[in-house]
């Protein structure tokens, strides 16, 4: 499954990456299983995604949780919670 | 109803007098304007940036905005919110909301400012003399929109 | 603290302005543009004639302001109420608070509005093609006005 | 005890007076016991400040009750509910 994953504001600076094109391996098919395989490149994906930090998932626009399923094509993003307005 | 999530400043009187002007039905416009404050959390703030998601802001804000429009009978409402190089006393967000009577359009205004501060795309990073440092958010705010989860408030 | 009564218009984004523009320690206005509208109760309205108590006016608009300013930790505040002879879609009220942070001001915005609704003495006489009416007060007004007993809402 | 007393909205129209001097008798000393008094005028005084009608009262330009005390200069005010905003 090919993925478009997007990274915002701290995240995107943390992990040193805006925007990367993911081929997934089998058994990845929700949004949670995509943190924690992307938890296991370690560094500072491991501290960013880990478990005392606060982030939130869209997948294809829309705040998601990590029970969401994924789909070939989907575009998820990461990010802080927002601090908008 | 127009959303807008734009670089440049906005016309306060132009996007207010847009929504009752032509408008007879209209009694009451409440709107909210969020400003560039030059403090925060006791840090003196010279500056900041605004980043965002574009094409999911644009689609969180019209979410918002449409289930402010679900929940009270409303006229006709403006988002619009910056991005970018901001500097203290810009005006940051503007939501607009006009009604019939002023009950619904307070309540829709404060609605959409609650759940935008929760649920649209938008991070703020500060200049302070130390250096930049992104916002980090506010329980409060995340209190204020499960404010809502019950029923709409709001007098006729 | 600004407090008119005048039968001229007003110009929002002055008024507005003029409450943030040199104080940066303002990030939020929540503001309340009340607007002629042409209809009222099932009658067309054609226009309308503001009656008002000259000095008790003004004194009862302190009043409700300095109340507002006691409840929350405000910055500032306008209050314009215009009297005379006005049109469908002519604004009639503007009330105007700047907070440090917005749940305080748009819930002094509202408690201001409920209690000039209830308290200055402003009287509307509506032109229908039938001959012109005095506006009857509205229970939901007073029902508006009395939530504020209590303590004040409004976050952080 | 020497009043002025104003009249506003419809409650001037209906007694067709805007304001007036009144020079009040001994014993009438409260806001009830005035409009009382001229409750016992008639006619549309009897009508408009009569039971079923709301009007409300201001002493020296403060909403006031009935039992608000009077005092030779004051001002008192007699009008509808407002309605005003």
């Amino acid at each position: 499954m090919r993925l478009r994953v997007l990274y915002f504001a701290r995240l995107r600076e943390a992990l040193g990456t805006a925007e990367e094109a993911l081929d997934l391996p089998d058994g990845i098919d929700t949004a949670g299983a995509l943190v924690e395989w992307l938890r296991r490149r370690g560094g500072a994906w491991a501290v960013e995604l880990g478990e005392g930090r606060a982030w939130r998932l869209a997948v294809n626009q829309d705040l998601a949780g990590p029970d969401n399923p994924l789909r070939d094509g989907d575009e998820v993003a990461l990010f802080p919670p927002v601090t908008g307005g | 109803m127009k959303i807008a999530v734009q670089t440049e400043p906005f016309d306060l009187a132009a996007e207010v007098a847009a929504l009752h002007r032509d408008n007879p039905k209209v009694g009451a416009v409440a709107s909210f304007l969020g400003v560039t404050r030059d403090e925060n959390d006791g840090h003196a703030i010279q500056g900041m940036r605004l980043e965002h998601y574009p094409g999911m802001t644009e689609r969180a804000l019209r979410r918002i905005a449409e289930e402010a429009m679900a929940r009270w009978p409303l006229l006709d409402l403006t988002v619009i919110h910056r991005v970018g190089e901001l500097k203290p006393t810009d005006p940051i967000v503007l939501v607009a909301v006009a009604a019939a009577h002023r009950g619904d359009a307070f309540a829709a205004c404060e609605f959409i400012m609650d759940y935008l501060k929760t649920q649209a795309p938008f991070w703020k990073k500060e200049t302070t003399a130390a250096g930049s440092r992104w916002v980090e958010a506010r329980a409060a705010d995340d209190a204020a929109a499960a404010r809502w989860s019950d029923r709409p408030r709001g007098n006729g």
